[in-house]
């Protein structure tokens, strides 16, 4: 496979770096209460949703789900309107009514991160099917993990695209855990992209904390979906350094098992990448780290200084013309 | 000039106007593209050709779920649930993704997502082929429900259905499909909530809508014989409703009755009951009265079934109990 | 001797009785072996083993379905669903599968299937994740249907539907897993269709379940300081529910509210209200009011939340309206 | 593969010449509406019922299908019963509450055909599981067609069936068309049993319309899961001669086809074996078939004869302990 253009790396890890950042921060801020609902984090799986990403257009499509936050700043979800979501602020992407789970930019093909586990799943491949019917050349990727694969509307999703031929790409976050269960308890194949032959699809396999890795197969598939040969089952294999959600206690694995993972850690990855590349030394990584946690401090100043919600809010956006009713 | 037409072909005939008016009108579902098995789109395929008239494998929940997806990106898809009772397999997409997504998103995705579905019993099909469900998808915001049971009606509906930006489902009573009547030749777009009072009566408000829409005009045809003159409110839309024409009929007749096929427990009869009774408690000489199907699945024998399921026989029986 | 225990905890020990005193009881769902997310399945997979406390992959369908298979077979499963919102995935095998099997088999084939269904909000999860979808259930024949609000009375309604031979709902609110309360050291079985009496008052009946049954009882303390004394009962059972005592309630206040953390529109709040009508059209001094949450979907900023669904301060402020 | 028994051929010969009369005489029956509701014919894919019903026991347990007549009366459903239930009648299996979709015999291991594409699936893997935990040695069986093959609830099922290593065959019956679409249109694989390797389970293809075959397939696949071997997903491919259901005008293909696979009948493969075998000659087919005709008469007959339902019958049966309310 051809090696990516090494400047794409440097962008790439950036990208990784920021929403590390944004992740670390969050973390702190969720912890000490600032920030209400459910966080499920996305670090230490950085390099797939930035390779993927990277691979796409702005006019390409990219559905998300409950681990979300770092697909959403990959595909170019402005910052500052991402942490005022989180916050539950009227600025926010979805103007508070989201949150965490349901972050969404139409305008730059984020179809929204999503509750439901697989829920995004038929939603990317709508999206394709409009294309398709269109003759657009936009792409979508419906982005799930390993867990999703295992729940109905995945398979009638997957088979159905394969049979139109839909110009989408199914990307498989395997990070090792649907919640609390291991992949190896809950099915019974070493590599999810075989299920790709159920369908007649192509699947591919790749190292998910390898983010040129991603990026190749992702456009590689992207490529596919554009000139019409349908769609791809590209799994990346990736682990979840915390917990399901914040505050889970993890029973069912050791730290020994997490730091080892870390060992693997994406960015250091990167970093070692580019050193040999000659592309970029230690004192970069640094500054594009400060770069970072500038950017996202602002955002979090953005967001603390947004406005709050009023709770007559809730009324409106329910239907395209007709408002909701309140308490009289 | 109006045109004489059985209720599948007016389906098929909004389709197709559709289709022609608009170009990102498609439909998609198990057969549509051989005509359906109800026959409500023959011919479209060979007019509109198979990328706009899809065939879909039986994955309910992809039909619906590609359809949110493609509604999201500009298209108005029109989607076919063959009979309403496998809906099931599809709710989180209808419930969860579809109802929601404008809302969840702040306001910025439109859904403008039709979704028809053969709808209730009659048809000795049984407990999983018999289901009249629109209270759980009324219970639902960000949903609209439209009925119709007449082909003049389900060419209005559907049509305000498809140019409606919302999500809307569209019953069409399995029992009906083969009942001719006149219908316009030309359609002219109403925004979904209006009703149609199908009869004046000064006696007693029957409301309804769907396939019992026939029988309450039978059984008020029967009733006026005894002197009890109904008015026959027609909903069209179950959500939103038209509370402002049943309460004005109520206002002045005083006594009201809601008959639906679905289920009598918790049927969207039960919110119309509390409606009125909220916004006429003083003019009601009687509690409102609910006919709904008993609370039995639907079985199989034909005399068992139209034991359960309102009859306009049953409905003159009820309502005689009022006088 | 009385136990203080956790609501989730009360779960927890009604599950390890239940699979104590018949070997036929296991559980299964998505992180029930390790405890559940909320908690309530503790311990269980060390007690009872990996046999009888099955974690399962994410699919709802195959486990409400297997459920349904199991119990056939003469097992009582009792699945969980942890957030109500993805029983959407199951529909067709609660809806189609489990409520109507033994109908439509004549009789012949029992289902002893308990389904535990985390619900509702009050926890900033915005609209996926809030969902009060009890009126769905309500509306097909062949469901039974339990929620409960404090530790004891989970307990009880949790140890009562797995002995029940029927498919069962059991509706633990999500926002009062961790309340702390007394649970009788014994359990005695009742029968499934029972309401409990939390409040004895003499102007108004309000009948609520579930989450909201704390917040009525808060509301009623802050009412009786303006002299308005509530009645306040948990109807515990929701299908069936114990028309009697509500209505021997209302025919004695003249006043009647329903209060439930549903959405307002076709809510089971509109069964009872209208089913109070029916029953007791000449006593009531005023409509009965009903009391929901707004529909729209949950929002996930606190602030419209809380705005959106019922709370005490809002309960008061609608019931002072009737006085 | 080892000869079946020569004495089953014989046998599962005359339950296929039943079904088969069973179906032709059905068939005559709703066409002169003696008999309500919807019929789907099972005629030209005896074999497949049979050769796997004859490899069961009687505590085995099968679901089946809206197509599911040869299913019931394969697996041993009392004819008089099976036939008073598609009239309606109070003596039917279900009480008249069923009728064809719906017909069950609980006693001999059917639990029932099923309305539902792929509502039966899931049943039978449940069933499997209370075998599984009280180390029982039953088996079950999942008939479905290969539409069903396309819905979630397969997915869910074969997964966690594989993943528990439960004793379940799942039996797809691809009779070339799920309601108008062929196979080809509604997946993109030329094997059903390919689908078996997304969930680590054994796939097998046999020749449907090969009582035979079918049979020692389905005793291999039902001798696995008794051993604790688990699943096995065993595609029998067989023809519908039939349109979907009786009335269907069948746009989708030509009479041509139809008479092709005419020629594969089944029951005219099992009576060339049965021949070649020096098991029986004409003389015998059709005293079979006599026999067997005077089986489904007199169970019509008896049918005929049954009482019929009373409306408020329907109101038992809901639930166990309680009785709905009827009209006042
Ligand atoms: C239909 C459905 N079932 C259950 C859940 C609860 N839930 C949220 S995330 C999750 C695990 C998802 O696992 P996976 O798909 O591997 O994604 P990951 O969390 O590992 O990124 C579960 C079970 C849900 N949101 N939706
Ligand atoms: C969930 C669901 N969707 C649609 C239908 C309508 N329907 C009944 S049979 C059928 C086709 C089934 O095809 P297949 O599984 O191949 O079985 P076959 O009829 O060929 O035996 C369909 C779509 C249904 N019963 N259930
Ligand atoms: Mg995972
Ligand atoms: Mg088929």
């Amino acid at each position: 496979m051809a090696v990516s253009n090494e400047g794409d790396i440097l962008k790439m890890y950036r990208q990784m770096v920021l929403i590390r950042v944004a992740e670390e921060t969050l973390l702190r801020l969720f912890e000490s209460a600032e920030m209400p609902g459910f966080i499920h984090s996305y670090i230490g799986e950085e390099a797939t949703g930035v390779g993927v990403c990277q691979a796409l257009e702005v006019s390409d499509v990219i559905t998300s789900t409950h681990r979300g936050h770092g697909h959403v700043i990959a595909k170019g979800c402005d910052l500052n309107h991402f942490f005022a979501e989180l916050y539950g602020r009227s600025n926010g992407t979805c103007k508070g009514k989201g949150g965490s789970m349901h972050v969404a930019d139409l305008d730059i093909g984020v179809f929204g991160a999503n509750g439901i586990v697989g829920g995004g799943v038929p939603i990317a491949a709508g999206v394709a099917l409009a294309a398709s019917i269109r003759k657009e050349r936009r792409v979508s990727v419906a982005f799930m993990g390993d867990g999703a694969t295992d729940i109905g509307p995945f398979h009638e999703t997957l088979n159905l695209a394969a049979v139109w031929n839909l110009p989408v790409v199914f990307v498989v976050e395997n990070n090792g855990f649907a919640d609390f269960i291991r992949v190896s308890d809950h099915q019974k194949i070493d590599r999810i992209s075989k299920r790709a032959d159920a369908y007649g699809m192509k699947g591919v396999t790749v190292d998910g904390n390898d983010v040129e890795a991603v990026f190749i197969a992702a456009t590689e598939a992207v490529r596919a979906a554009r000139r019409g040969e349908g769609p791809t089952l590209l799994e990346c294999v990736t682990y979840r350094w915390r917990g399901h959600f914040e505050g889970d206690p993890q029973p069912y694995r050791t730290q020994d098992e997490v730091e080892e993972w870390k060992l693997k850690d994406p960015l250091k990855a990167a970093e070692k990448r580019l050193e040999a590349l000659g592309l970029a030394v230690q004192a970069d990584f640094d500054a594009i780290r400060k770069e970072a946690i500038a950017r996202v401090e602002s955002a979090v100043e953005f967001a603390r200084a947004s406005p709050h919600v009023k709770p007559e809010d809730a009324l409106s956006d329910v239907y395209t013309d007709m408002e909701v009713e309140g308490w009289q | 000039m109006a045109m004489r037409l059985a209720y599948s072909k007016a389906v098929t005939l909004a389709l197709a106007e559709a289709m022609d008016a608009d170009s990102s009108v498609f439909c998609l579902g198990e057969d549509v593209g051989y005509g359906g098995a109800y026959g409500a789109t023959q011919g479209l395929r060979d007019r509109f050709g198979a990328d706009r008239v899809r065939d879909t494998p039986i994955s309910e929940s992809a039909i619906v779920g590609f359809s949110v997806g493609a509604a999201m990106s500009g298209m108005r898809p029109v989607a076919e649930i063959m009979h309403m009772d496998f809906i099931a397999i599809a709710m989180d997409q209808v419930v969860n993704q579809a109802a929601k997504m404008r809302y969840m998103f702040g306001g910025k995705a439109k859904v403008p997502l039709t979704i028809r579905c053969g709808v209730g019993g009659y048809l000795n099909a049984a407990a999983q082929h018999s289901q009249s469900l629109e209270s759980w998808f009324a219970h639902i915001p960000g949903l609209k429900i439209v009925s119709a049971a007449t082909p003049a009606d389900i060419r209005q509906v559907l049509r305000d259905a498809i140019l409606d930006d919302n999500p809307v489902l569209v019953l069409e009573p399995l029992g009906l499909y083969e009942n001719v009547g006149e219908v316009p030749e030309t359609y002219a777009r109403k925004k979904i909530g209006y009703c149609d009072v199908k009869r004046r009566g000064e006696d007693v408000t029957l409301i309804t809508w769907g396939r019992t829409v026939t029988e309450v005009l039978e059984a008020a045809e029967t009733l006026a014989r005894d002197q009890i003159d109904c008015e026959v409110i027609d909903l069209l839309s179950i959500s939103p409703w038209d509370k402002k024409t049943v309460l004005e009929s109520v206002w002045r007749t005083n006594q009201a009755v809601v008959v639906h096929q679905a289920h009598r427990t918790a049927g969207f009869g039960a919110e119309v009951a509390a409606t009125i009774m909220e916004k006429a408690f003083k003019e009601l000489d009687a509690p409102v009265m609910r006919i709904g199907a008993l609370d039995t699945p639907i079985p199989f024998a034909p005399a068992m079934e139209r034991y359960v399921l309102p009859t306009a026989e049953r409905i003159v029986s009820e309502v005689k109990k009022l006088f």
